[in-house]
């Protein structure tokens, strides 16, 4: 077995000795570089091999798949150890899945379109503008309560849609994680700006990405002492720094 | 009472007792069995889930009203444009030969390509080639993408229904003096139509649900929403609220169509 | 000048020539009935003259003018021929009297009420009275016939095409046919029959015109066909029938 | 040559010539004036962009593959069960009404229930039940689903093309002795087929492309491999590469059956 | 006993009663024709004794066994009788001689090869030879109506019920038909005949059965219903017809 002998994981992952990560199909940067996790570029894979190498699991035996989301909450046997895929903690989502421990804390973020970027950064402001999200994000309850907007909000399947409707005018704003909205701001929507973000810490229910194993899985207990771990000897805030970037540029929304 | 009377009765008596009795059958099978499987618990907490469908039910209605208006003026144009596509590739006359191109190139091209790319390419693209608000309202453009795709499949059905009508029909039409035009409307077309009703019925209701498709580009309909909270609760029983929606809609109109063309037929002979 | 005359007219299926140059003259009020054997032609020839089969060669003229012309349009001219098919064609989703009003409605553009009354003499004339509502499937052949009859002569042509038209008809609704017939005639109509029932054309016909191997092979009035027939063909058709 | 196929002939010569002018014109206008538009460089890169095809397009060729498997197994049984489906619907006799009233109950229920739950329901629920691999295979349980779904359409268009047969046509072959079942097959089956043809080619062009639906449970097939790299390109090209492989399936599979329609009606008559 | 007899057959469409009970007998061997108005039920009648329409009431008995007992199966019993509708009902995507085959083949099991020599030969008595592989829409009328002929016949039923099976034929023909049923006759084939052609029943019947409102009115042999009607209908009726 690859496991140090006696290891907690040892005997609970899916295949003997292998521990085996989902992400998405595609996986996004900054989460993943290049849709290859394997290489453990990016913010997600770094932490997958950090975890595996927390639980003394070598890197070779960690085992990449691609997962949807409805693949990971159905309700019979899964084909991966963990899933990572921005899945943010809700109290809803554990009753059906176990989440770990968060492993980021993401802010959200509002991306405006090309014809929006004077709009201030507040509250009064951005409610009047048309709204998009991503439909399987905790973005859109988080859109519904916080900003209440003026006009039925438009709801995607991902973001290269939201992109291609904020290109098409069909809407000024929309609402992602930071990271998220930074990369499209940078990268993919010529002329968008992020105009502001939500504080993390001041929502009464912050945006938490967490793993999301089985109901009832063994493992919940060994990854979640992996990520304390990490956290206590402050490798998950270097990874953090390596992979995220920099984001007290952005104003809060008040 | 005549002996044929009297079994004619008993007949259709213990034709009642068997459908009642199988039926039955088969429903206490399934309410009885299924949750012996091991996994039914955790099945019915993901997809039969009370809470769930609860706390989902009024904002899928909700939603549902997006599907029915979009519906409501995408039917009749597709029907109109689908018997126009069927009569252009119905022409006779050889003059009309281009306008029989367009139609089998309409069909071909229509059919074809997958509505998911239909839905972005005009929903997507055509508003980004600069219009302005509110005319690049995907609302418009994704109704045109579907108008056009289900045209296609419907103008296919209304041929096979134009084809299935005997020739001599349009000859005896045309003997009385009537133009092309008048005995497609009132001879072939009226034979047709009832010969596809069903095949029509199908492409309804089958729109009814890819109304659905024009949520890739924003709109929030009934299966956008149930995708929400799908998400949101990890849990598959929105779609099971959506589908009972669905149900409730579909079924009793098609019941009904089948009672009126049964009652057609047994008034006509 | 003929009211309908044919000139040369060829009409093939394929590699069987059907019609193979068919002149024939039918003059304005004449009944002229046309023999002959079963596939020898008659209702392929009806049809043509009716334009619903293009023709291969040779001239169709309606009061001198030249109907068959390629590209003239054609539903003028039909409406101003009737045409009775052999095996009816009634339309099975209207009512008998709804079959009978569809031309005069859309061709004459008149409502309903304009010539309900015309058609119910029709169909009253024709023993039909109490068959109006009833649709087709729901008719016996014979008053299929007739109802096919009443529709031809609702749009009221000038020329009638019959394609055996007392084949499903009791000897007592021929005779009452044949008696419509001359009454139409004594209008005026000019009637082409194709018919098998000898008897029918010798009583009714001007003229009678045996039909075979695609040819009008001889023609006269019934006395000299029938009494008198000078082709072998002929001769030997009519034969069995005497 | 008679004056007939002299204007025939110039009949066929001109309408060639309108339909090719008319044809190019309508294209040389697209490919004029839509460049005009103040977006099209926009959508032409998000849609039509050479570099993202020719990378996409071998990895959604292989793609397809999955979705030809799919459809292979998948087309033949959704005919035999749609067939069989029509042929309990139209049981005549009333010792038979249960099982006109199953055939009535399947093709309301699977296809006013949205496919995607169909999907769902038997390609997560089923296996979640607790089946072992490979039983619990996303392709089985997928495939069934689809098979399901699409079935109750099929069967809706079978009995119309059973309808539309004169039933005259059932008495005369009843009349010669043959029973039921002969009746069906040798008589009513192969004119209500051929009536419905083209109806039955949109349900094969419609089920190539649901084919896709099952990615929503697993299989990676040509639309999701689209889908993946929009997401990943957040570019729309693969999906025009995706409509490219599919209308090259389609249109000759058309064509070709309108082929064959054509010609066996010019046999017949 | 009779080979076919029916007893107080009643058969109604929906209010209008069309067999009001008929008794009728036909004797192995004999050929008996069916007289009667457009309209009068024959051809409902043949339907039903062939158990295409249930009836509301009395028995049809088949060689002494009730045939119309409600529950029974229809099929062998169907395959004994033959019949030829009036409006032919050729199945119209199948040539002609597949037509003709279909029956030999699925209810006798009979290959292709077996019953082709025997079903050219009935083409040939029919002078069809040469339009076996055509499709009944190539057809003319008469033609359809002698395929039809052929393809009852080619089932070898014990009994045959034909529905006016000479209106689309030139006299000609109808004379070569006529010649045909008498030799069935002298095989032994029990025949029943709906038929306008009053010179065709007073040639070849048996039995001459008036039909009139749903009942047998009047029947005897040909010589005395022609020559010498006793029911005031009956002289009514043929009147026109001499
Ligand atoms: N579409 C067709 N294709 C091939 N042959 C055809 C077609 N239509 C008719 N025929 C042939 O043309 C010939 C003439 O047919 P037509 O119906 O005109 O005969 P008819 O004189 O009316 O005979 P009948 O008295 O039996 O009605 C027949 O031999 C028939 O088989
Ligand atoms: N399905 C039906 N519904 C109502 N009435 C019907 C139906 N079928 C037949 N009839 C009526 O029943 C009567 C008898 O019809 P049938 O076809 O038996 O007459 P027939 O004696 O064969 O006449 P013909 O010599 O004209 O063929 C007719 O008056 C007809 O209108
Ligand atoms: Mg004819
Ligand atoms: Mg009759």
């Amino acid at each position: 077995s690859a496991f140090a002998a006696g290891h907690c994981a040892a005997g609970k992952t899916l295949t003997d000795g292998k521990f085996t990560v989902a992400t998405g199909n595609p996986a996004y940067y900054p989460w993943v570089l290049d849709d290859a996790p394997e290489s453990g570029q990016g913010f997600e894979a770094a932490v997958a091999y950090a975890v595996a190498e927390e639980m003394g699991i070598a890197a070779a035996d960690v085992v990449w798949v691609r997962s949807s989301f409805d693949e990971a909450i159905q309700p019979g046997a899964k084909n991966f150890d963990v899933n990572m895929q921005q899945y943010s903690i809700t109290a809803e989502r554990d009753q059906v899945v176990d989440f770990s421990a968060p492993y980021y804390t993401a802010p959200m973020a509002v991306l405006v379109g090309p014809g929006a970027v004077d709009t201030a950064p507040t509250m009064a402001a951005i409610k009047d503008l048309k709204w998009g999200a991503v439909g399987t994000t905790t973005a859109v309850p988080k859109l519904y309560s916080v900003i209440q907007p003026g006009s039925d909000p438009l709801l995607y399947g991902d973001t290269a849609d939201v992109s291609a409707a904020i290109s098409a005018n069909q809407i000024d704003a929309a609402l992602f994680d930071l990271p998220t909205a930074l990369f499209l701001s940078a990268v993919m929507i010529e002329g968008s700006k992020v105009i502001g973000q939500f504080s993390a810490d001041s929502s009464e229910n912050p945006d938490q990405f967490g793993m999301l194993m089985e109901e009832g899985s063994v493992l919940k207990a060994c990854i979640d002492d992996a990520l304390a771990a990490l956290t206590e000897s402050g490798a998950l805030a270097a990874i953090e720094a390596q992979w995220l970037q920099d984001s007290t540029g952005v104003p809060l929304i008040k | 009472m005549t002996r044929r009377e009297k079994y004619d009765a008993a007949q259709r008596r213990r034709s009642l007792v068997i459908a009642a009795s199988s039926t039955a059958l088969v429903i206490l099978a399934l309410i009885i069995l299924v949750p012996m499987a091991p996994g039914w618990e955790k099945v019915q907490s993901s997809f039969f889930n009370r809470a769930v469908l609860a706390k989902s039910f009024p904002k899928l209605l909700d939603a549902f009203l997006v599907n029915v208006m979009i519906f409501a003026w995408s039917a009749p144009l597709i029907g109109l444009l689908g018997l126009l596509i069927a009569l252009a590739r119905d022409a006779k006359s050889p003059a009309l030969f281009p306008l029989r191109l367009f139609g089998a190139a309409f069909t071909d091209i229509f059919r074809g390509v997958p509505v998911i790319l239909t839905v972005y390419l005009i929903g997507f693209g055509i508003p980004g080639l600069g219009l302005p608000r509110p005319w690049n309202s995907p609302y418009i453009w994704g109704s045109l993408a579907l108008i056009l795709t289900y045209s296609a499949y419907v103008a296919e059905i209304f041929r096979s229904g134009i084809d299935s009508v005997h020739h001599s029909q349009r000859a005896a039409a045309l003997s009385l003096g009537l133009s092309e035009r008048q005995v497609m409307r009132d001879v072939v077309l009226p034979q047709a139509v009832r010969n596809v009703v069903p095949s029509q019925m199908n492409m309804l209701i089958a729109l009814q649900k890819d109304v659905s498709l024009l949520s890739f580009i924003g709109p929030v309909e009934i299966f956008r929403q149930a995708g929400v909270f799908k998400s949101l609760l990890a849990n598959f029983t929105p779609y099971v609220g959506a589908a009972l929606i669905f149900l409730a809609v579909t079924i009793p109109a098609t019941r009904y169509a089948d009672y009126l063309m049964a009652k057609q037929k047994r008034e006509r002979r | 000048m003929a009211k309908l005359a044919l000139r040369g007219v060829v009409k093939r299926f394929g590699e069987a020539t059907v019609c193979d140059g068919i002149d024939l003259d039918v003059d304005a009020g004449q009944m002229v009935c046309l023999i002959g054997a079963s596939g020898a032609g008659k209702s392929t020839l009806l049809r043509c003259i009716n334009l619903l089969e293009p023709i291969e060669d040779g001239e169709i003229f309606l009061d001198g003018e030249d109907i068959s012309v390629p590209g003239l349009d054609p539903h003028p001219v039909r409406a101003r021929i009737g045409m009775v098919f052999q095996n009816f064609n009634l339309f099975p989703h209207m009512t008998a009297i709804e079959n009978a009003m569809l031309a005069p409605r859309r061709v004459h553009s008149k409502t309903r009420v304009d010539v309900r009354g015309e058609i119910e003499s029709l169909f009253t004339r024709f023993g039909l009275a109490d068959r109006m509502q009833n649709y087709p499937d729901q008719l016996s052949g014979g008053q299929q016939q007739r109802v096919a009859i009443v529709r031809a002569l609702a749009m009221r042509p000038d020329v009638m095409l019959f394609d055996e038209i007392t084949s499903a008809l009791d000897p007592q609704l021929v005779g009452e046919v044949l008696d419509v017939l001359l009454a139409l005639k004594a209008e005026g109509m000019t009637m082409l029959l194709a018919t098998h029932e000898m008897g029918f054309a010798r009583e009714a016909a001007d003229k009678v015109c045996f039909l075979k191997d695609g040819n009008v092979i001889e023609e006269g009035p019934p006395s000299q066909i029938f009494d008198a027939p000078q082709h072998p063909e002929t001769q030997r058709f009519l034969a069995r029938s005497k």
